[in-house]
């Protein structure tokens, strides 16, 4: 456990012997990046281990820069959260890591890809393991400009650069706000030490209005980090990137990161009734919203997009409602399972050389024998079916929601439960049923590299679930808020019903896609044909985009305008009239000049005259 | 004799002085303008010597000064009017207006 | 006490000129050579200095201190009255400044390979240049200051006039007045200050304008130090420069070559701020306390306003102009916040403002080399002709948008961390500031880099030989104070502690 | 008085001037008596040589106390010693400018005079140097104006300079009438023409009416002198006569004639008028009408750098600018501080030298040129960069550049203005509010030297230099002028550095002068 630093460097590692050699190595590259991943993947499961054995977190710093008498530290820490976190985020890293060794293959920036997906990880697992705000920020903002970099990274596609510049500046908004945030408590708490932030909450010592105002700030920073409602719009646009970096960033790890920030601060989030109703009510908000929206793309990999965003929502929350556990926990399971959907969609495009539109697919269950029963595993396992992972950490958030009282999000999230099996089961049958809807060339089955991860993830959708189940005991829930009342209880007994509701719900959604995709014995546009406008507000994401388009971009640029107007007229302005003034004075200075004689001795003359004037006037002195 | 006051003296080059400096700021022919400058210098020389004579310490000094202004008027004149020649010869004119090529 | 060292470091770029003198004017290549080995004897001096120093050498011994000119006849009541003497002196501050200076200085030499006609002339100015600012920043009294101070001016006033784009003659002339008229004030500061002191040694105006009831020639009331600051705050405040007095910047910038423009806004920029540190906050501390609010508004309306102009601009030039005048708000950020996190910000974003905008022009100047524009309407690909150089101008952007890990965030945390705890409502109008470099940077460094590329700039070559050592040094440097800031940090700490309310 | 009191005067203290009116007197007689064919530039060295003489004799009496002789009308005084240093050490330049002077139509039959009547114009600044009566003052001063008329007049045969010399005359009268009128006032107040007999009767003065008086006397005086130092009021003659005399004539009158200029005011001014007491607390009258001065001087300072910046010719050009100079001059003389002669007497000599080596470039350009038009400094460095950098230096003196002389005076007098309480802050922004507009014209001089193109004829020249040939410029330089550039550059740059040369000279020499009221 002392030696988890070493987690992250090993990835750093990668990413710096790419950029130097990688030129040199082309395809070879893929081994680096794999063996390095591989090894932290090793560590971290090493440290988890012990970390099962041990209860006492681990934490190691370093003064990193002095302020006067300030002193900032840097460091790592190892508790429960973040030990699982390391897994997590190694794992899927890992299985990118191979399966992209198949997917990019052939591309003339193939060790470019690999050094990127370094840099990721390698700010990914930082941040995990920082013991504190500001080192949390820190890698917070490198994990970022690595998903900037690798969702540009066709960056000859305009739509991609536009993406990329979309996803840093908007969760850039989300990152002020934690800076903003941590900057504040700092100066309450008088350090960046979560652990010391706690105390001071535990203690009192910080006001009620300044906990909440603080608590919110950062989750603003987690809103824009996990592509929460209002900043959401970025998440979509980012599947411009290859499909691999989808399933590692924008599924499985960077996404998740706004979720496990505030899950690590939750002690502070535990304190303000407000910062956990907002928590709860965007996060609730946000799961339906997208869900919603997800119904109506057409675009295989947005539809995951949304889906991943209403599946946030339901973390956060679960996180606002007290639920720290069952938060955590769908964080893991969806890490797996989304993981595991992108790669198969990613399998599909593959295989279809670049097509995305589910319009245009059909009938690949036949031609992808692996990528199909994997993807409806994910899917199951996304829509909450009994026995499948996404079943019992979705049971436990409703458990949660419901236990904490927010009778009214209960329903949204039932809702959204619903929405979600319909869209994904949707989304299945129109991709793997019924016949092609277009010439898809010829079709085969992506190589091992791409599919034994799929592999390894399908059997972790299944499975993962099985750690905390409220049949088999939930040691992962009791193990997560061991010595650590703030977290709340390991399990939170909720009615038996929830589970039936749940359950319920999910079959009911999917049997409705069903009925309209694979059966047609209900004609798709049953609905959209009563709703045209519905449809066309929903199909078009609620028209968000066009909104900030209109309002802030344009807002900005007139602001722009605004000022040029002033620097041309105002500051150049003030010049010039000096300029002129001063060669006013000196063409009639010259213009007196006019070579007369007398008009010398005159001047003389006045001048003389006026001093004795004033001399007269005044009656003698000045002094 | 002593009947008449310092003042009336003074007054006089005062005015004097004032109708010199006049002519030598508005005459157009440039031997006035000299002439008119030699009017303001005898001012000075009547101050002089009403000074050197009723002034509150008379002294001989005020005179004595008078002598020197004149003499180097006279000589200030004679290179004025030389300097004339000069430019009558080369210009066929003594209109003091005239003499404007330079300006600005 | 006596030591010649700093003496040396300040004029041994004065070697180079005198060698140059006697060279032939076509002899580009050993005029080129002579003008980059010339300014490495300051280079190697200032980090022996920087080493020894981190080593534990006390840095008072490098001060000097020779008799220079004493005014009136005073001799026989006091020797020191009214005497002005040639002294250097080093701490913390200046120390890193003439590192940054130096080293800059030799990058600048060699990015001023791109330099195409008369040499012999562009050299000799330059190696003055280095020799002012060398100077300004190890001078230890106001007059001697001021000398070196204007001696910048001259070469200046050249460089741009001469060797500059298409406006250079304009861009020279406002570079003159604007700056004539700082120092200007400056000089009238420096004068009443000596006049009614009759010393100008800063650390002897600190004592004696601090301590109640000094014995000086004639008093100076509080009322007067309030003007006295605000004259240096406007005359440092258009060489900084503080947003109403900032055209004549841009216009340097956009004409001025960019190995010179390395300089001008690496180094020059700098002055600004040093002395509004040095001796705006040296040596009126309670005035400076009173104006903190004002300076932190002026900081925060540098910020926004150059961002958001720089939003606009379509000449790349003209984006990174604007973007120094929003740094360099940062700095004012950090003075006003007036407390240790704020200052040590400030200085940090000196040097590091320093660093990243040198990297930036210097690209800009291997780009212009190649396309022979930077309007980014006209680019756009260049990953495609050029991945590395296109791949640094990516990190330089990164950096100057405060990336972590870069030197950039940590000068900008520091200063806000400074101006929250005073005035948090303008700190978070001023986090503004932070999105929009972002959106600013990113808007024309990827309009330049990527998107589909024009075949037009397919086969232009990338960054080669000479070309790598700058940028390889500054990213470097960059990174160093960005991980380790502890190299920066470490010399500041006497210094902060000694400042700040 | 009889023959053993004449001889019982100290005669040896006035040896400097023995020494250039016996040369001038030689001058006169060989110019008269020599072969027309005869070279009258040997003359010139001849003349030189006599300066320098009297340079020497100066330095040799500055150990002496100070005395005064023929009855105190010839006082010997620091204050006299330091600017007779000044005066002849200009006239030493001007002489060497003037050998090699040689102008379109040639210097005919009065190259001579050129010569002695340097001399005794600069006899009459050096007596009014050391002079103790008005009279001999006055005497002085006309010798020095009447000489410089002529000077200014020497080119017969040319228009330009016909026109010159009669507005010099003319204003010259006209100031001297007003001058004289108000010394009379003052004369009829005390009743001695002796300055510091009258500083002696004037401290007893208490009579309203005859403050009153002296008050208008003072203005009459200041108007009268304020042409030879070409301030305002009286300061338009300067921009005709300076473009219309031949170029070491104008060199003359803005270095020599101004420093004269100056003694002249320091000498009255002090003697007479610091001795009024006025008020109840009796402040001198001076002090009471400082901010009169320090409104002329402001004047001075903003007419002469605004105008300069439309100047096309060079002399006129340089014309403001002396006109400024003497604008900041007069600020350290409103200032009264402790160190007003230390500055005036720097200022003085630093203007000295970049003034008369920006004259020498001058007259080398516009003779080969034959035109004063600024356009024809375009590409001077391409044609003699030397030439080029060393009017560079000229230039940065004048503008008041660190590391140039003309710095360092504008220190001193500022120093002046703000150590005296109250401080002189509107003065003291004028001035360099006023400088930075110098920049202006002062770089654009530079401006035409460095970035233009040459054109025309220089054009040619050139394309000569770039195949290799010796240009114009440096063929031939002719020796006075070189001289004359390398020795006023030199200075230049070593008082802007080691100033405290000059300053040693001063403070262990001539003791704060305090012995000037004695």
């Amino acid at each position: 456990m002392e030696n988890a630093w070493l987690i992250p460097l090993f990835p750093l590692l990668s990413f710096v012997f790419l950029l130097l050699f990688g030129r040199k190595l082309k395809e070879g590259s893929a081994y680096a990046g794999i063996l390095l991943t591989l090894a932290s993947l090793v560590f971290s499961v090493i440290v988890l281990v012990e970390r099962m054995a041990a209860p006492a977190s681990y934490k190691a710093e370093a003064v990193w820069l002095k302020i006067g008498e300030l002193e900032l530290t840097a460091g790592f820490e190892v508790n429960q959260l973040n030990a699982l976190m390391l897994v997590i985020v190694s794992l899927v890293s890992f299985l990118v890591h191979t399966y992209s060794k198949g997917y990019m293959h052939g591309d003339d920036r193939f060790h470019v890809f690999y050094a990127y997906l370094g840099l990721f990880t390698f700010a990914m697992l930082g941040l995990v393991l920082s013991p504190n705000l500001l080192q949390t920020y820190i890698f917070w903002e490198l994990v970022g400009v690595g998903s900037f970099l690798l969702i540009g990274f066709y960056y000859f596609k305009n739509e991609a650069r536009a993406a990329a510049k979309k996803a840093f500046i908007m969760t850039r908004i989300g990152d002020v706000g934690l800076l903003i945030g941590m900057i504040l408590l700092f100066w309450q708490v008088g350090s960046f030490e979560y652990d010391e932030i706690f105390a001071a909450v535990e203690a009192g010592s910080i006001s009620g209005t300044m906990i909440t105002l603080t608590a919110i700030l950062i989750f603003i920073g987690a809103v824009g980090k996990s592509g929460q409602f209002p900043l959401h719009t970025w998440l979509p646009d980012a599947m411009e990137g290859p499909t691999p970096v989808s399933a590692l960033i924008h599924a499985a790890t960077m996404v998740a990161a706004g979720v496990y920030l505030v899950a690590a601060t939750f002690p502070l989030f535990a304190a303000s009734e407000t910062a956990m109703m907002t928590v709860a009510i965007i996060g609730a908000f946000t799961a339906i919203f997208a869900a919603s929206i997800g119904l109506a793309q057409t675009n295989i990999k947005r539809v995951l997009a949304y889906s991943t965003v209403s599946q946030l929502g339901y973390m956060m929350l679960a996180l606002g409602s007290a639920g720290y556990v069952a938060g955590v926990f769908h964080l893991m399971t969806h890490a797996f399972f989304k993981a595991l959907l992108f790669l198969a969609a990613g399998s599909v495009i593959h295989a279809l050389h670049h097509k995305q539109n589910i319009e245009e697919m059909g009938g690949l269950w036949k031609k992808l024998p692996l990528t199909g029963p994997l993807f409806l595993m994910g899917t199951l396992a996304i829509s909450g079916v009994p026995l499948f992972s996404g079943f019992f950490s979705k049971d436990e958030i409703l458990i949660a929601v419901w236990a904490h009282g927010n009778y009214f999000l209960f329903i949204l999230a039932v809702i959204a439960a619903f929405f979600t099996a319909f869209y994904m089961f949707r989304l299945f049958f129109m991709v793997f049923t019924g016949e092609a809807r277009s010439p898809l060339g010829n079709v085969q089955e992506s190589p091992a590299t791409m599919t034994m991860p799929m592999v390894v993830l399908g059997v972790l959708a299944v499975v993962a679930g099985y750690v905390n189940t409220p049949w088999f005991g939930t040691f992962l829930g009791d193990w997560l808020v061991e010595g650590n009342e703030a977290l709340g209880h390991g399990h939170i007994e909720g009615p038996a019903w929830i589970m039936i509701v749940a359950t319920l719900v999910s079959l009911a959604g999917i049997f409705l896609a069903y009925l309209m995709y694979y059966k047609k014995s209900l004609a798709r546009d049953w609905f959209t044909s009563r709703a045209p406008i519905t449809y066309s507000i929903v199909r078009n994401k609620y028209f968000i985009d066009e909104f900030y388009n209109l309002s802030v971009v344009y807002a900005t640029r007139s602001v722009s305008l605004f000022l040029r107007f002033i620097e041309l007229f105002l500051v150049e302005g003030l010049m010039k009239l000096v300029a002129g003034v001063v060669s006013l004075l000196g063409k009639s200075g010259s213009r007196f000049q006019n070579g007369q004689i007398q008009t010398y001795g005159m001047a003389a003359f006045l001048g003389l005259a006026v001093l004795l004037l004033i001399f007269a006037l005044t009656g003698g002195y000045i002094g | 004799m002593s009947s008449v006051p310092i003042t009336a003296f003074l007054a006089l080059a005062l005015i004097l002085f004032c109708i010199g400096l006049y002519g030598a700021l508005t005459k157009r022919n440039t031997i006035i303008v000299l002439i008119s400058i030699e009017l303001m210098l005898n001012a000075v020389n009547i101050n002089l010597v009403t000074f050197s004579k009723y002034g509150m310490t008379p002294a001989i000094t005020g005179q004595v000064f008078a002598v020197f202004v004149i003499a180097v008027a006279a000589a200030e004149v004679a290179v004025g009017i030389a300097i004339l020649l000069a430019l009558y010869r080369n210009r066929r004119t003594v209109n003091i207006d005239e003499i404007n090529t330079m300006k600005h | 006490m006596n030591s010649i060292y700093l003496s040396l470091l300040v004029l041994s770029p004065l070697l180079g000129i005198v060698l140059l003198a006697f060279m032939p004017k076509t002899g580009e290549k050993g005029i080129k050579l002579v003008g980059v080995l010339a300014t490495l004897p300051a280079t190697v001096l200032a980090l022996l200095a920087y080493f020894s120093y981190q080593g534990g050498k006390d840095l008072a011994d490098y001060g000097e201190k020779v008799r220079w000119m004493q005014f009136g006849s005073f001799g026989q009541l006091d020797p020191n009255l009214f005497t002005v003497y040639y002294e250097l002196g080093l701490d913390g501050f200046s120390l890193l400044m003439v590192v940054l200076t130096a080293v800059l200085a030799s990058l600048a030499a060699l990015a001023s390979f791109h330099i195409k006609r008369e040499w012999k002339g562009y050299f000799m100015l330059f190696l003055l240049l280095e020799i002012g600012m060398l100077g300004v920043f190890t001078a230890q009294n106001l007059i001697l200051f001021f000398l070196f101070f204007e001696i910048t001016l001259i070469p200046m006033f050249f460089l741009i006039g001469k060797w500059g784009y298409f406006n250079k003659e304009k861009a020279a002339y406002s570079f003159l007045v604007y700056n004539g008229l700082g120092s200007a004030v400056l000089l009238i500061v420096i004068m009443v200050l000596f006049a009614k002191t009759g010393t100008s040694n800063i650390e002897a105006l600190k004592v004696f304008l601090n301590t109640e009831g000094a014995q000086l020639p004639t008093p100076v009331s509080d009322s007067v130090k309030m003007g006295l600051l605000i004259a240096l705050l406007i005359a440092f405040g258009v060489k900084l420069p503080i947003f109403p007095l900032h055209s004549w910047m841009l216009r340097v910038h956009v004409e001025a070559p960019p190995s010179i423009v390395m300089l001008h806004s690496g180094v020059l920029l700098k002055i600004g701020a040093y002395g509004l540190i040095r001796f705006g906050m040296g040596i009126f501390p309670e005035q400076f306390a009173e104006l903190a609010v004002l300076i932190a508004v002026l900081g925060v309306v540098n910020l926004l306003y150059g961002a958001f102009l720089a939003f606009i601009q379509t000449d790349f030039k003209m984006v990174l102009a604007y973007s120094s005048i929003s740094h360099m708000g940062i700095v004012l950020i950090g003075l006003g916040a007036n407390n240790e996190a704020g200052i040590q910000g400030a200085i940090f974003q000196v040097v590091s403002h320093g660093l990243i905008s040198a990297l930036l022009f210097f690209l800009v100047s291997v780009l212009y080399e190649r396309v022979h524009t930077t309007n980014i309407n006209n680019l756009g690909g260049l990953a495609k002709g050029m991945p590395l150089t296109a791949g640094f101008l990516l990190a330089g952007a990164m950096a100057s948008l405060g990336l972590p890990g870069m030197s950039g965030f940590v000068s900008e945390f520091m200063a806000f961390l400074g101006l929250f705890r005073e005035m948090p409502i303008l700190a978070a109008v001023g986090c503004i500031g932070i999105i929009m470099t972002a959106v600013y940077l990113l808007r024309a460094v990827l309009a330049i880099t990527y998107g589909r590329s024009d075949r037009q700039y397919a086969g232009i070559s990338d960054l080669r030989s000479f070309e790598w050592a700058p940028v390889l040094v500054l990213i470097g440097l960059i990174v160093l104070i960005g991980v380790y800031p502890a190299v920066l940090s470490q010399p500041l700490e006497s210094i902060v502690l000694g400042l700040g309310g | 008085m009889d023959l053993e009191t004449l001889l019982s005067f100290e005669w040896s203290l006035m040896t400097p001037e023995f020494i250039v009116l016996i040369v001038a007197t030689l001058l006169t007689l060989l110019d008269l008596f020599l072969p027309k064919k005869f070279n009258r530039n040997h003359l010139g060295w001849i003349g030189l040589a006599g300066i320098l003489l009297a340079l020497v004799s100066v330095f040799g009496l500055i150990g002496r106390d100070p005395g005064s002789i023929l009855y105190d009308t010839f006082r010997l005084d620091s204050f006299a010693k330091a600017f007779k240093i000044l005066l002849l050490a200009g006239s030493a330049l001007v002489f060497l400018l003037a050998i090699d002077y040689e102008p379109k139509e040639g210097r005919g039959e009065y190259r001579g005079e050129f010569f002695y009547l340097f001399l005794t114009a600069l006899l009459g600044a050096m007596i009014m140097s050391s002079s103790g009566d008005l009279i001999t003052l006055f005497v002085g001063l006309e010798l020095l104006s009447i000489s410089s008329y002529i000077l200014a007049g020497l080119r017969k045969t040319n228009v330009k300079t016909n026109e010159s010399a009669m507005k010099y005359v003319i204003n010259g009268s006209i100031s001297t009438a007003i001058l004289l009128f108000g010394m009379s006032y003052v004369y009829g107040i005390t009743g001695t023409t002796n300055l510091k007999a009258m500083a002696g009767m004037l401290s007893t003065v208490s009579d309203p009416q005859h403050l009153y008086l002296l008050g208008l006397a003072f203005f009459m005086i200041f108007v009268g002198l304020s042409f030879k130092i070409a301030a305002a009021p009286f300061h338009m003659w300067a921009p005709d006569v300076y473009e219309g005399s031949p170029t070491p004539v104008t060199a003359f009158l803005s270095v020599v004639s101004k420093t004269a200029g100056f003694i002249i005011v320091i000498r009255i001014m002090l003697s007479i008028f610091a001795a009024v007491p006025t008020g109840d607390e009796g402040f001198p009258m001076l002090f009471a009408l400082q901010d009169y001065i320090g409104f002329l001087a402001g004047a001075t300072m903003i007419i002469g750098n605004v105008v300069a910046l439309r100047q096309r010719n060079i002399k006129r050009l340089f014309a403001y600018s002396s006109i400024a100079h003497a604008g900041y001059i007069l600020v350290a003389f409103t200032a009264m501080s402790y160190v007003m002669f230390d500055s005036i007497w720097f200022y003085l000599l630093a203007y000295l030298f970049m003034g008369m080596g920006a004259f020498a470039v001058i007259q080398l350009i516009t003779a080969k040129e034959g035109s004063e038009d600024i356009s024809h400094f375009a590409g001077l460095y391409q044609r003699s960069p030397v030439l080029a950098v060393t009017m560079a230096i000229f230039l940065l003196s004048l503008a008041g550049i660190p590391g140039t002389a003309g710095f360092i005076g504008k220190l001193n007098i500022f120093l002046g203005a703000l150590m005296v309480n109250p401080s002189h802050y509107v003065l003291a922004s004028i001035m360099i509010a006023t400088t930075v507009v110098s920049y202006v014209y002062y770089f654009g001089i530079m401006t035409q030297m460095f970035f233009r193109p040459a054109a025309g004829l220089a054009r040619a020249e050139a394309a000569a230099t770039v195949q290799g040939e010796v240009p114009a410029a440096r063929r031939r330089l002719p020796t006075g002028t070189t001289a004359v550039i390398i020795i006023c550059a030199a200075a230049t740059i070593l008082f802007g550095i080691l100033p405290q040369l000059a300053f040693d000279f001063l403070q262990s020499n001539f003791n704060q002068f305090i012995d000037f009221m004695q």
